[in-house]
């Protein structure tokens, strides 16, 4: 036994330890967060998506809205922290976070998810937990019309509403009869280019699918050229719209280029450059105007425009914000607010039908055109 | 491919230490013994085999047989072709026409595995153990060239076999075990692979450094590891290529007595070899090529004799040691 | 921290558990599994540091673990194409993606092969393939696919397998985006089964809120596949693989069926990897193309080799590290990503035989290094 | 399945893959070299790649050049993008071999781990231009798309009579650089002094080495050669594609690495042969079907070629380049 004093020692030293720690106390492994009694109102908001990545950009804006929000709300009762989860939209990475949120019991609500994906993986989660989710920016249809759960609202409508504006705008703005539409077989992009092609009916000429990730459109482009089209949809994103506009105008297509809301972003005009002059993209975000100060205080804090779904973020955090001002102290009341929540906000009126969904008519879309480097709005869409 | 530095370090860094001679084994091997068909039969015939390379010919209408049971020799220069004769009776080349027929099977187009499992084992000119295994190890690869055990039966070691009474284990509480249950095929072929590795480790007389890394054995010993290795996958026909290489002449001594003791198992034994001595004897027949082609075969004696022969060797005095 | 190193190299205890009599192994052995069990209450104060949910934006300890034990499970597949056969697999996540995608495509009430079988049977709409079913449907899948990928490619030498695995690896996710009416596409499938055991509170065993379950299941499982393993190093097989690594032709000569072992070592590595798809699958309830992207293949490489190729242990660890430490320091965010690349940099640099490596590995990168010095000094 | 899209425009197509095909097989050179001298895939070429890009958008951004502007210019800004490409990009290539293999190479690592730490490079590049550049730099770094002005705007040169077939400069400057930059270096690997050491190395290192060539410096040498033909094909990316983002390498990288196997890796001519063919292969795909399954093809033609040819199309060899 002596041959192995050592071991027995470090043993021992490593037991004594760990008693006399764990005698002082153990780990509040519920995140540090207080007791969440009835009179006490001290809450904690999630929000969930890909804070980092290649996607960030679509994301990071609406974060920073939600923030605003807090910042700006005034209430001497309720102490509310925004926490921030980064999932970059991989579902696998984002179900640990939502059982950690569906764990503490201090979280009240959850912004996001902000991809589809990572909404879908996690749903249940919160479903099951009873956490009110919003999301400022998740679109697929079978969220909401395939396969609903109670807790999940958004703020934005689905693909088969966008894809009918965009064909609207398509055929009744640009007079269009022959569009070309092309999709980056994503999650994303497919199903949008799907709804576009069903409401385009007979307007539409051909379809082609590409790749995330393809900087080389030539086969495309031939297409393109034997089909002549008069206008040409991408459902996709930026990194992809780019090469792929360069190579369009190159082989002297002049078509107008419209894209979705996948391309809405501060980076879209210095992504494309020169060939993006005049090309659309449709989102389903109305430009903030009239008596609000929101563009302005935004920029004041984060020292940059408004970008891609910062009002919806904005607006998702006042719903939650709203439910603490009705007195809604527990996730039961806050899913039951939410619910039953109408009001407007700065992106459109918010409610929810009875799968989460923002009624059709407080929709609005928008056609902003790239001129000069940035967006402008150019025309309002009622699908 | 192996990586020919790392072998040329293990000639290096060892055969400083290599003993003059190793104890020679004088137990009882019985359990080495093979079944083999009778005497004097045919074993393996090359039958006119031309081997070519692009407009190289390495092997031009060879054509020589081995009978079971005896040691034949295979000589010639440098670059006659004996080891490439090796390559085609293994399976490594393919011969561009002839055949060559083992047991009366034709042989020639097997892939080599297929061939050791018909009953061939060779050594190599530049030792190609295993060198990361040790002495054990690489004799028991050998051993399981016998081995039925596959994956499954590794994995979940459900085929049961009865052992015999000395093959159970000592603790009372397995011995019942096994006497109710069997032991699994896998156990049994483990602990007899290892028996028998170990046994063969003591009659090619290494069974000291059994443990060692097979890099790390003295040159002497892993030329005789490397046999030990090849018996292990109980060939008929047995074929060491200059076995003797870079031995002394006490060394000598040892591997022809151990030659002998081979074909005494039953092995039939294929030698190549430069050194005339010990060719001479220890084989029964030898078989001389010269540029691909043979140019000599009979009796040691004739062989010795035979003016061709001289005159090759002559023309290359320095392996005629 | 060297500190910290140095203690630990003088417990020695590589040496003393393997000179340790058998009974204080098992001993020590069953104590390391309890430990793990307990791991996801983890509570008591210096060692609760390791939890991943500590921080405010931290995520759920056992949801954590169970990926870690998931790819841990991946690790110990990977290791015997890489480890053990010493074949460079670059698709292994194509197998992965079998297998989640088996147990989607044929449990999942909402799958378009599962919905064609209900139209074709007429069966009831919430009719699917049971799960139990489904684990011998996926570790079946991967296995045919491992074989039909092996066989015509691993008579290529290394580097050319790499690049046609790697490409496998991009086929099967590409097909699963694309063949919209088999796998639904990129939109992927949701409705994934759930292993089926006792309702408790209302909820079935297999919850997505109990992640600690998942972990404990998926750990169960691992422990056997390590046991399994361990079997196969030390037995016939163990022995071909490692005598074909070190000397194909020779190992060819002396009996040895090189291609009928480097194609099990692709088939077991395939069916293993096959059972952390399914087990990833069944957690998450959701299946979708971009969950396997080639990266995760180079990731799980990484496992392996920075653990130690070959030694089990070592790719457990490795798994552990490179799957547990980004979870860890959340907090750090966008320079996850820098600090992983520069940690595969310096760790391979500084110990190019992994974190742990098996003995004989270590002993083969010794010798390595004495022959590149003294080749350095004869140059 | 669309046949009649594809044979109706064969001649069209082909160029269209002989377009794509000239800039994998300008990467795949890098792989190829360094395969053939040291037996080893250099994951991190890639963004060896990649840096090329940014340098051109460095040297635009610098002189404040953009579209539309004159002959003159745009010849000078170009070829001087030309060298910063080149110079970036064999600088990181150098630094690579010299931070991630040179230390392996010193204790005789196995290639396994030169394969992690060429990832391990890979990912810090790549990192270090999206997020490092953009905390100490801020725009245009970051995990964004970024537009390089097309200072050389495409025109019509001419028209192919009786094809129909329209050639525009930006083509001609694609193939037509590809393909002599190719000669150039087959040229100098053949034919001059250096070039025979790196043949030499590549046929049997340890008789070179007899030979009293200097190993460490043929592998410097064909990293800096590697790398600056991805420097060239930083170029003609940017000129045929106008973007560049933290991550295009990888795919860029995948494909020619794919191509250099495809031709036979340490074939210098297999790489060219390779990367055409495969740049055919993906646009004769997506013309039939469409490009989702461009990738697919490339790697099934791979597979099927390397079935029938263990060794590539043009076998591997660096040493005996006249194959």
């Amino acid at each position: 036994m002596i041959r192995s004093s050592k071991t027995w020692q470090a043993v021992a030293l490593t037991a004594v330890a760990g008693l006399a720690l764990s005698a002082c106390g153990t780990t509040d492994t519920d995140g540090g967060g207080g007791d969440a009694s009835a009179d006490e109102c001290n809450f904690k908001i999630g929000v969930m998506g890909a804070l980092s990545g290649a996607n960030a950009s679509i994301v990071l804006p609406s974060v920073d809205g939600a923030e605003l929000a807090l910042t700006q709300w005034e209430n001497d009762e309720c102490e509310v922290t925004l926490e921030k989860f980064d999932t970059e939209g991989d579902p696998a990475k984002a179900t640990p976070v939502a059982t950690q949120i569906a764990g503490d019991e201090t979280f009240i609500g959850v912004i996001g998810g902000a991809f589809s994906g990572e909404t879908r993986a996690t749903k249940s989660i919160y479903n099951d937990a009873g956490v009110t989710m919003i999301s400022q920016s998740a679109t697929a249809t079978d969220l909401t019309q395939e396969d609903p759960v109670e807790v999940f609202h958004r703020v934005v409508p689905y693909d088969d509403y966008q894809g009918a504006a965009i064909a609207k705008y398509l055929t009744d703005e640009l007079g269009a009869s022959q569009v070309f539409v092309v999709d980056n077989s994503e999650a994303y992009g497919e199903p949008l280019a799907d709804r576009v092609e069903e409401t385009l009916g007979d307007a539409m000429v051909q379809r082609d699918k590409t790749e995330v990730g393809q900087t080389d459109f030539a086969p495309t482009i031939s297409k393109m050229e034997s089909a002549e089209p008069d206008a040409v949809f991408y459902g996709g994103y930026i990194a992809e719209a780019a090469p792929l506009l360069k190579q369009m105008r190159d082989a002297g297509i002049d078509a107008p280029f419209i894209g979705g809301d996948g391309l809405y972003g501060a980076d879209f005009g210095n992504a494309v450059g020169d060939a993006g002059e005049g090309a659309v993209v449709m989102c389903p975000c109305a430009p903030i105007e009239g008596d609000s100060t929101f563009a302005a205080d935004y920029e004041a804090e984060f020292g940059a425009a408004p970008g891609a779904y910062a009002a919806e973020g904005y607006d998702v955090m006042s719903v939650f914000l709203a439910a603490l001002d009705d007195g809604a102290r527990t996730r039961e009341d806050v899913e039951a607010f939410v619910d039953g929540y109408s009001g407007e906000g700065l992106s459109k009126t918010i409610a929810f039908d009875e799968n989460g969904d923002v009624p059709q008519d407080a929709v609005s879309y928008w056609a902003y055109k790239n001129e000069g480097g940035t967006l402008v709005p150019e025309v309002e869409v009622a699908p | 491919m192996p990586d020919p530095s790392k072998s040329e370090t293990v000639l290096d860094t060892t055969a400083a230490d290599a003993p003059t001679t190793v104890a020679p084994d004088t137990s009882d091997h019985d359990a080495l013994t093979i079944d083999v068909g009778p005497e004097g039969e045919t074993l393996l015939e090359i039958d006119h085999v031309t081997l070519r390379f692009g407009g190289v010919v390495a092997l031009n209408d060879v054509h020589f047989s081995i009978k079971r049971g005896e040691i034949l020799g295979l000589i010639g220069p440098n670059g006659a072709g004996k080891t490439t004769c090796f390559n085609v009776m293994t399976g490594v080349y393919t011969p561009t026409s002839g055949e060559v027929r083992f047991s009366g099977k034709v042989i020639s187009g097997t892939k080599p595995h297929k061939i050791n499992q018909l009953g061939i084992a060779r050594t190599f000119q530049n030792i190609r153990l295993f060198p990361e295994m040790s002495a054990l190890e690489n004799v028991m690869v050998g051993c399981d060239a016998r081995h039925k055990t596959s994956v499954m039966g590794a994995l979940f070691r459900a085929y049961r076999v009865r052992p015999a009474e000395h093959q159970l284990p000592q603790n009372p509480l397995r011995r019942s075990l096994a006497k109710v249950f069997g032991v699994s095929r896998h156990t049994m072929e483990e602990r007899g692979g290892r028996i028998k590795s170990m046994e063969l480790l003591k009659f090619v007389g290494i069974a000291d450094r059994a443990h060692e890394l097979s890099r790390n054995l003295p040159y002497g010993y892993q030329r005789r590891l490397e046999i030990a290795r090849a018996l292990a996958t109980e060939p008929e026909l047995l074929c060491l290529d200059e076995p003797a290489a870079g031995f002394n002449p006490a060394e000598k001594e040892d591997l022809m007595d151990l030659i002998r003791r081979i074909r005494d198992l039953g092995h039939t034994v294929l030698v190549i070899e430069h050194d005339m001595k010990l060719v001479l004897g220890v084989t029964d027949r030898i078989v001389v090529l010269e540029f691909g082609q043979k140019i000599a075969e009979g009796s040691p004696e004739e062989v010795a004799r035979n003016p061709k022969v001289i005159a090759a060797y002559l023309g290359e005095p320095d392996d005629a040691a | 921290m060297s500190q910290i190193l140095d203690a630990y190299r003088g417990l020695k205890l590589r040496d003393r558990m393997s000179g340790a009599p058998g009974w204080v192994r098992k001993v020590g052995m069953l104590l390391v599994i309890a430990f793990a069990f307990y791991l996801p209450f983890l509570n008591i104060l210096p060692f609760a540091y390791i939890r991943t949910d500590l921080t405010s934006s931290g995520s759920d300890w056992a949801s954590v673990l169970f990926l870690v034990v998931v790819y841990m499970i991946v690790a110990v597949g990977l290791n015997v194409v890489i480890g053990f056969a010493g074949l460079l697999d670059l698709g292994y996540v194509g197998f992965y993606a079998l297998g989640a995608y088996s147990v989607a495509l044929f449990g999942s009430p909402s799958s378009p092969v599962v919905e064609a079988i209900q139209n074709r049977f007429g069966l009831d709409e919430t009719w699917a393939v049971p799960f139990v079913m489904c684990i011998p449907i996926a570790i079946v899948m991967a296995l045919i696919a491992g074989v039909t990928l092996g066989a015509p490619t691993l008579r290529l030498r290394g580097d050319y397998l790499a690049i046609v695995t790697l490409g496998f690896g991009e086929i099967i996710r590409i097909t699963a985006r694309n063949l919209d009416n088999v796998t639904n596409g990129a939109t992927g499938i949701s409705g994934v089964p759930v292993p089926p055991g006792p309702e408790i509170d209302g909820r079935s065993f297999f919850n997505t809120i109990d992640a600690e379950r998942w972990y404990w299941l998926a750990l169960s499982i691992l422990i056997l596949i390590i046991f399994l393993a361990f079997r196969l190093e030390h037995s016939r097989v163990g022995r071909a693989w490692l005598a074909i690594r070190e000397d194909e032709d020779a190992a060819a000569i002396m009996g040895v069926a090189a291609f009928k072992f480097k194609l099990w070592a692709f088939a077991i590595g395939a069916s293993v990897g096959g059972i952390a798809g399914l087990l990833f699958g069944s957690k998450q309830q959701y299946v979708e193309p971009n969950a396997f992207m080639v990266n995760l293949s180079f990731l799980f490489v990484a496992m392996v080799v920075i653990g130690g190729s070959g030694n089990i242990y070592g790719v457990l660890l490795g798994a552990f590290l490179l799957t547990y430490l980004p979870e860890r320091f959340r907090e750090f965010q966008e320079w996850r990503p820098f600090a992983f690349g520069v940690a595969l940099v310096v760790v391979m640099i500084l110990r190019p035989q992994g974190l742990v490596p098996s003995r004989r590995r270590a002993r083969e990168f010794e010798d390595r290094k004495v022959e590149a010095e003294e080749a350095a000094a004869d140059a | 399945m669309d046949f009649d899209a594809l044979f109706s425009g064969l001649d069209r197509h082909t160029l269209d893959g002989i377009t794509r095909g000239s800039i994998y097989a300008l990467v795949a050179l890098g792989y190829t070299m360094v395969y053939g001298v040291m037996k080893l895939i250099n994951f991190a070429h890639s963004e060896v790649f990649m840096v090329g890009t940014w340098a051109v958008l460095g040297v635009y951004t610098a002189l404040g050049v953009s579209a539309g502007a004159g002959l003159a210019v745009v010849i000078g800004a170009t070829l001087l993008a030309l060298l910063a490409a080149m110079l970036a990009s064999a600088g990181t290539a150098l630094a690579v071999e010299r931070i991630a293999y040179r230390p392996l190479r010193k204790k005789g690592a196995p290639p396994l781990i030169f394969l992690i730490t060429g990832i391990g490079c890979s990912i810090v590049l790549v990192e270090i231009f999206g997020q490092v550049f953009k905390v100490f730099f801020g725009a245009p770094f970051g995990r964004v798309t970024v537009n390089i002005p097309s200072v050389l705007q495409t025109k019509e040169l001419f028209t192919i009579p009786g094809l129909d077939l329209t050639i525009t400069n930006t083509r001609v400057i694609i193939i037509v650089g590809a393909i002599v930059m190719m000669l150039a270096l087959d040229t100098f690997v053949n034919k001059s002094r250096l070039g025979r050491g790196v043949r030499a190395v590549a046929q049997d290192p340890d008789t070179a080495s007899l030979m009293g060539v200097n190993r460490e410096r043929v592998i410097m040498l064909v990293f800096i050669l590697g790398g600056a033909m991805a420097g060239v094909a930083a170029l003609l990316y940017t000129i045929q594609y106008d973007i560049t983002k933290f991550d295009i390498g990888f795919i860029i990288g995948l494909k020619a690495f794919t191509a250099a196997v495809l031709g036979g890796i340490g074939n210098l001519r297999g790489a060219l042969v390779g990367g055409l063919l495969l740049g055919i292969a993906e646009v004769y795909a997506s013309t039939i079907w469409s490009s989702e399954w461009a990738n697919v093809t490339a790697f099934v033609v791979l597979v099927v070629i390397l079935m029938f040819r263990p060794t590539g199309l043009l076998g591997e060899s660096l040493g005996k380049a006249r194959a």
